[in-house]
């Protein structure tokens, strides 16, 4: 039997290839290594902030941080890196920086039980704001030859970004379909009161889904800072519906508990296949938009009524 | 004219399958005017399935023939079963935690455009008063009052509209002896008011107490439909299972072992206080009370759920400090809730899930990392053991009947190896012969050294089952019994009336 | 009438411009907001300017501000590898260029106008004039409203647009320098947002009682500041400057909230920007600093190498509204 | 513990409490804040948000979301400004019928969103971000992104209408929630809405119409958000088709910081305008305090996750 869920994920592939399809038929440039290849670096971003919004909405949460912390990282590495500090140094520090937003994320939602769309609200806005501070509102750049290896550099044809993000979500499907802290933020966000009934360590394990998420927006700001060669502190803003959309787009479920990785990586791969495939036709960007949206509520019907039977 | 036919609901060869698998087979049953009609059947027999087609919540595979009050009833929906008078208490008690326990009763109710307040709660409050509910206060929001204070709610609301055919899903499955009493009571009320009953319950006692006929489903399909005094408890027990069932004498006669566990002054107001009681090997401990006596919050306090104002609490000679429930499992301390939907089971999760949540070590592989085959393995014993149906460990849990779901939680349970059990009513909403092979269940893990604390309402149960006996009321404890004293069961009763 | 119907043909030939065959060749028009007035009057002047020339000119932005997607359609176009020009309105100097360069690797020409980039990312800056500067003609603006002395304060579009903040910096030091008595008291943001800058005026007004004027930097904040000064009953009393498209400033000058506004004609600059960028594709190239002939831009000039400013600045009054449409 | 404490809890009282010590270190630092003028502004200029905001307590209440409330309201806001000048031509002096086509457009949408949350059963946010994705596509489409300015003046001038001393729109913030506060403590319909919201199937196996109460919130919803982009045109004189951008995560933080729960069933009229209140307080206490704009974003979001933490206690134990 076909599992609900592998269904999602077949109907999904089977989107991408009708897509891939018809923009190849209409488009000569779209069917070449290159550009499949610059597709899949460019949803690498989008990605890689979908992975750690996806796994809160599991968890039964929202993380509208992570467009500041995308920013506030950006920012912070741009500065290190363009003031002369050792790579690997800035790296490890504005890694710990996220994570301990992360974690101040974890602790207001996982222990004092706070709302997390609230919460996360409030110290995206904290967390934007100190970017602006310490940038105030310039673009960073001078970054060295050395930091563009994340976003810039390919591994013979491939983008270095596509491996990392192939070795993230690779290493984020496993954690979470086969560790003891994946099935349990599974648990907790498909009912929050069982799972404390069950000896679940809720508060703790909500905790780390912050993290997790903050980990996430590093690497995504990391790529994203190394291919720009600049520090902006606004460069995450736009991704934060993007990433639920696409989330929920790929079958995780809005109100937590289910859904998959893979399918959520299926959905921004959707999305970016789109975007790729109009900007090649030549599609204005208001015809996108309606053909996008149309998409997505087409498909979802489409998806609803089949899981219904 | 038609009124007056004898017949208010006729169901004619109806089927349901649920993706290809058939759970009613070629049904046919009715319902005559002020008749209680009892339904019994083993866990996934159908019950619930054959009254959520009535109530129109389900659709019947195509062909069935149903007739209310002489008239085809067809493409039956929720709203056009309530409008034709279909009152339905459901097994997972469908009603509104946001909402005050008045509004509660009265909704979908009420015509006109504004809500008239005072009669509200008049209504709200002469429906629980008729009931004996006293305790339960109209005003305070559904979701604070516990499960059996909801089902007293959920009684109240089926009184209180205005229908000729009310449907009872396990009514009483958290209720004990005096709520009970109050729901026979107004059973005969409504028919003298000669409305029509469907009932379904799993305790004997109570179906032959209030039941005009009784059906007998097995696996989908209609067994029997006669009067209820044609049966006795055994033929009725037999044409449920297919088979025979032996009752096995419970209780313990042999000596209790070494102290387990020493509760000493344990308090929380306003909920209980000053509880102390001792636990030993191999022994079953009952702790019995009427509904609202506090022993399902003692409980979740021992189990680290809640904080207790003071108290101590000794494992063996060491003192145990339960912060949360991670620390309770630590110490062996494991409760097995009385909520099972909102307590128990992950609805949207596997049963696999289901059942090994509570000891995820137990399937980790060498890396650390959740096995697959191991878990199968473990669910798959434990559906084995406890006869889950259906046998599929891959299916969602809220496709499951609600025994079945009840026999989900205690497996879970089980696998986690507890030194200490603390049962809340585990035996609620199971057929008589799981019911049995619970009781057997919580017999051999005391056999086996563990110490079990058995909390139910079921005072027969209780009686049957337990080694000693507590007694709640209003938060104290008032009474303690063992097995040996004879006339415990005065004893019981006049701690519970006090 | 035969004569008739073959002009109108022609005419919708013309509207329909991408369909006329034969062109000779594709230019991409890139901006980084698209449903922005500015932007959409640039469009059809890039559009009409690249007609006229034989060009046909396509136009691309992301559907909100934004500047990853801009580089994400520099990136598609490249791959695309169909148009021989881009002609492109930086939201970011810096982050662009990587991209800018792979288009120039790959032989396509790159032409920036409006917002310009770092000098690697681009052949040619088709400028009006030296923007930053151009914050200067905003104060003389202020001084020609309300005079050389008093308390003024500025609302600018978004905190991290660095080419903005630069025009702003060098407008506060350049008030200072030359109008002393010029009293900066705030500086506020209304992140592009109309109601927010609505709100920021009206606050303004009510923190500073002598205040005498609002620089804005940006549309939004240009009309919503007029609005609040006349709901706050300060016309006469507090003047809005900036830069605003007539059609948009209309309302503005009949309430009397503003004297005049200081812009360019967006769809000019548009169509100087693919004037550049054909004559490029044609193997012009701009290398002696000084006066260059272009037709249409009579002043047209070769300021430093590789930056070319055709100086056309319009001061709108309520006296010459009329005389323009856009 | 009222009986219908979903409606008024202490939640707001501590909300109000939180507002007022606000209010004071503010006017402590910058007497202007106490300034009637300025109250009455705050009060003005946030009846945009407000009423809307009390429309998307509405939503959530019944555990849906709108993210498509901005391009709604750009929409309704195109339609109004045209319809007032051509009003203006054909010689209508009154704003009413204005906000009459603005509202039934707004209607219309909502309905739109309504019906098809009803109908295909997914998740709102999805849908909604789909219509929003749609509708903001085919408005740039048909206005080619132009505003349209030059309102007629007796629509503009409501924006300085003033009666004892609160300007007009703020009476009609007032009015709607307290028409939303009477439709759900009140109204039969009302009770079905919460009832929704706090167990579906079991509304639904009541005999209540979900897919009405679906299609009725967000037409009102959309209604609201009509008439709330009528007042936002009438404040500035122009309407623009990039209007409201980024709104819903305002509206939603609004709600939630009244006491709504996105998952539905809890929702507070009072705590919702509470909200939307503190919300407004902070933005004018930026200039009011002459706050440096580089610390604004740092300091508003300071004080936002103080007053959640200020006002959450209640719901901890
Ligand atoms: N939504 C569903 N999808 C698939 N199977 C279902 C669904 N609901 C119920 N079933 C199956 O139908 C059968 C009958 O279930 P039902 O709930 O009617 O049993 P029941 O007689 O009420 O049992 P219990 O006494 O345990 O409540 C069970 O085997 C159950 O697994
Ligand atoms: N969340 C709560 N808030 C306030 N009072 C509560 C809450 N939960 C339970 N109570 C009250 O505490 C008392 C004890 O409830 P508890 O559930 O522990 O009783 P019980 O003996 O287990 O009865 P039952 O048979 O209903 O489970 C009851 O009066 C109940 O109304
Ligand atoms: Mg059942
Ligand atoms: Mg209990």
């Amino acid at each position: 039997m076909v599992s609900k869920n592998q269904n999602n994920e077949i109907t999904l592939l089977f989107i991408l290839i009708v897509l891939v399809i018809i923009f190849s038929t209409f488009s000569e440039g779209f069917f070449k290594i290159g550009n499949m290849l610059e597709i899949s670096a460019q949803m690498v971003e989008l990605s890689l902030l979908t992975l750690g919004m996806s796994v809160c909405i599991i968890s039964g949460g929202f993380d509208l941080s992570i467009g500041a912390m995308v920013g506030l990282s950006s920012v912070c590495l741009a500065i290190l890196i363009s003031s002369g500090m050792n790579m690997g140094l800035t790296i490890a520090l504005v890694f710990g920086l996220l994570l301990f937003c992360g974690l101040i994320n974890g602790i207001l939602v996982g222990y004092l039980r706070i709302n997390s769309m609230l919460v996360t609200l409030g110290t995206s806005s904290v967390y934007m704001g100190i970017a602006i501070v310490i940038s105030q509102g310039r673009a960073i750049s001078g970054l060295t030859q050395e930091f563009a290896v994340f976003g810039q550099h390919y591994l013979g044809i491939i983008p270095v970004q596509t491996i990392i993000l192939i070795v993230v979500a690779a290493f984020s499907l496993l954690i979470l379909s086969y560790s003891t802290w994946g099935r349990r933020i599974y648990l907790i966000g498909s009912n929050y009161e069982v799972a404390r009934f069950a000896g679940i360590n809720c508060g703790f394990n909500i905790m780390l889904v912050y993290v997790y998420s903050a980990a996430m927006a590093f690497l995504a700001s990391l790529i994203l800072t190394s291919r720009l060669a600049t520090g902006r502190a606004d460069f995450g803003e736009t991704y934060i519906l993007q990433s639920v959309a696409a989330a929920v787009f790929g079958g995780i479920g809005i109100n937590g508990g289910s859904g998959n990785l893979f399918g959520a990586i299926l959905g921004v791969a959707v999305f970016a296949i789109i975007s790729n495939g109009f900007n090649m036709l030549d599609f204005s960007q208001y015809a996108q938009q309606i053909v996008i949206g149309l998409i997505l509520i087409v498909f979802l019907a489409y998806r609803a009524q089949h899981n219904q039977v | 004219m038609q009124e007056s036919r004898e017949f208010i609901l006729e169901i004619a060869q109806l089927n349901k399958t649920y993706s290809g698998n058939r759970v009613l087979n070629n049904i046919n049953f009715d319902l005559k005017l002020g008749e209680v009609h009892a339904l019994v059947g083993e866990n996934g027999a159908g019950k619930s399935t054959l009254i959520k087609i009535i109530a129109g919540v389900e659709k019947p595979d195509p062909g069935a023939e149903i007739l209310f009050g002489g008239c085809p009833a067809i493409n039956l929906n929720p709203s056009k079963s309530v409008q034709m008078g279909i009152s339905v208490i459901y097994q997972d008690i469908s009603l509104f935690p946001n909402l005050s326990v008045a509004e509660n009763i009265c909704i979908g109710g009420q015509k006109g455009l504004f809500i008239k307040w005072k009669q509200v709660f008049e209504t709200a409050r002469s429906a629980l008063i008729k009931l004996g509910a006293i305790d339960i206060d109209p005003h305070v929001p559904l979701g604070e009052i516990s499960i059996g204070q909801r089902q007293m709610v959920a009684l109240a609301r089926a009184l209180t509209h205005e229908a000729r055919v009310i449907i009872m899903d396990e009514p009483t499955s958290s209720l004990s002896a005096n709520e009970i009493k109050a729901l026979y009571s107004a059973i005969q009320i409504l028919k003298n008011e000669n409305k029509s009953l469907i009932y379904i319950s799993h305790k004997f006692e109570e179906v032959f107490e209030v039941a005009d006929r009784i059906s007998v489903l097995r696996d989908g399909e209609m067994i029997a439909s006669k009067a209820a005094w044609e049966f006795d408890e055994q033929s009725l027990i037999s044409m449920m299972v297919g088979r025979e069932i032996r009752f096995l004498p419970m209780r313990n006669d042999g000596v209790a072992g070494k102290k387990l566990l020493e509760v000493r002054g344990l308090t929380k107001e306003p909920l209980f206080r000053n509880i102390s009681f001792s636990l030993y090997e191999n022994e079953i401990l009952g702790i019995t009370g009427l509904v609202g006596a506090g022993r399902s919050e003692m409980a979740q306090t021992l189990f680290g759920l809640e904080k207790a104002d003071k108290g101590r609490i000794f494992m063996g000679e060491k003192e145990l400090s339960i912060k949360s429930a991670v620390d309770a499992i630590k110490s062996g301390i494991c409760y097995l809730p009385e909520d099972r939907r909102g307590q128990g089971i992950f609805l949207i999760q596997s049963m696999a899930r289901n059942i090994t949540t509570a000891k995820l070590e137990s399937i980790l592989n060498r890396c650390r990392l959740l096995s697959r085959p191991k878990e199968m393995a473990v669910s798959e014993y434990y559906m084995d053991r406890l006869n889950i149906k259906p046998r599929l460990p891959d299916i969602s849990a809220d496709k499951m009947s609600g025994g079945n779901q009840q026999k989900l939680l205690f497996s879970r349970w089980l696998n986690a190896r507890p030194q200490i059990l603390i049962a809340d009513e585990p035996s609620s909403g199971i057929d008589v012969a799981t019911k049995a092979e619970i009781h057997g269940l919580l017999r051999e893990l005391a056999a086996s050294g563990v110490g079990v604390i058995l909390i139910s309402s079921d005072l027969p149960e209780t009686l049957a089952v337990c080694d000693r006996i507590l007694v709640m009321r209003n938060g104290n404890i008032v009474d303690q019994t063992s097995s040996k004293e004879s006339s415990q069961e005065e004893l019981i009763r006049k701690g519970l009336m006090g | 009438s035969k004569e008739d119907s073959a002009t109108t043909g022609d005419a919708k030939k013309a509207e329909t411009g991408e369909k006329a065959p034969a062109t000779k060749g594709k230019i991409a028009f890139v901006t980084f907001a698209t449903g922005v007035p500015y932007f959409e009057i640039g469009a059809a002047g890039a559009k009409q300017a690249g007609q006229a020339l034989g060009y046909e000119v396509v136009y691309k932005g992301p559907a909100k501000a934004d500047s990853a997607a801009e580089i994400q359609i520099i990136n598609d176009l490249v791959t695309q590898g169909e148009v021989k020009a881009i002609v492109v309105a930086c939201m970011d100097s810096k982050s662009i260029i990587p991209a800018l360069k792979k288009a120039r690797e790959a032989d396509i020409k790159v032409v920036t106008w409006d917002l310009d980039c770092e000098p690697e990312g681009r052949d040619c800056y088709a400028g009006l004039m030296d923007l930053v500067v151009m914050g200067n003609e905003w104060i003389e603006s202020m001084v020609r409203s309300v005079g050389d002395e008093g308390e003024y304060a500025i609302v600018m579009a978004t905190l991290t647009n660095e080419f903005m903040n630069k025009r702003i910096d060098n407008m506060k030091k350049y008030a200072a320098e030359k109008y002393p008595k010029l009293k900066l008291v705030a500086v506020e943001s209304c992140d592009a947002d109309p109601q927010k800058a609505y709100q920021i005026s009206k606050d303004l007004l009510t923190k500073y009682p002598n205040l005498k004027c609002i620089a804005t930097s940006s549309t939004e904040a240009f009309s919503s500041a007029a609005k609040a000064i006349e709901d706050d009953g300060k016309i006469g009393q507090v003047y809005v400057v900036g830069g605003l498209t007539p059609n948009l400033a209309k309302p503005a000058f009949k309430s009397g909230a503003a004297k005049e506004a200081v812009l360019w004609d967006p769809g000019k600059w548009a169509g100087f920007g693919v004037t550049i960028a054909t004559q490029l594709i044609e193997g012009k190239t701009f290398d002696k600093v000084g006066k260059v002939e272009i037709t249409g831009f009579p002043k047209a000039e070769l300021f430093a190498p590789g930056i070319l400013y055709y100086h056309e600045l319009l001061t709108f009054t309520p006296e010459n509204v009329d005389r323009y449409d856009f | 513990m009222a009986a219908n404490n979903n409606l008024f809890s202490k939640r707001d009282l501590y909300l109000i409490f939180t507002i007022v010590i606000l209010g004071l270190f503010i006017s402590y630092n910058a007497p202007e804040f106490m300034q009637q003028k300025n109250l009455s502004n705050i009060l003005g200029n946030n009846s945009v948000y407000g009423i809307m905001a009390i429309g998307m307590t509405l939503i959530l209440v019944t555990g849906n979301i709108d993210i498509s409330v901005g391009a709604v309201f750009a929409i309704t806001g195109i339609i109004a400004a045209n319809f007032a000048n051509y009003a203006d031509i054909a010689g209508i002096t009154t704003p009413l019928p204005v906000f009459a086509v603005s509202m039934l457009a707004g209607a219309v949408l909502g309905f739109i969103n309504g019906y098809l949350v009803a109908k295909i059963k997914l998740p709102a946010i999805i849908i909604t971000l789909g219509n929003m994705s749609i509708m903001r596509g085919l408005l740039l489409l048909l206005t080619g992104g132009a505003w349209v300015s030059s309102m007629p003046g007796w629509l503009t001038t409501l924006a300085r209408s003033k009666y004892l001393g609160l300007y007009a729109s703020t009476y009609l913030w007032l009015f709607t929630a307290l028409l939303i506060f009477i439709l759900l403590k009140c109204t039969v319909l009302g009770r079905n809405i919460l009832a929704v919201g706090g167990n579906p199937t079991a509304a639904q196996r009541i005999g209540i119409n979900l897919k009405k109460v679906y299609v009725f919130i967000f037409s009102v919803f959309g209604a609201l958000t009509g008439l709330a982009s009528t007042i936002y045109i009438a404040n500035l004189g122009c309407a623009q088709p990039v209007a409201g951008m980024g709104y819903e995560l305002t509206l939603i933080a609004a709600s939630i910081i009244g006491g709504a729960s996105i998952f539905g069933g809890k929702a507070s009229i009072l705590g919702t305008c509470l909200g939307v209140i503190l919300l407004g307080i902070i933005a004018n206490a930026m200039v009011l305090a002459h706050i440096p704009i580089y610390w604004q974003s740092l300091v508003t979001g300071l004080v936002i996750i103080l007053a959640i933490l200020f006002s959450y206690r209640e719901e901890r134990i």
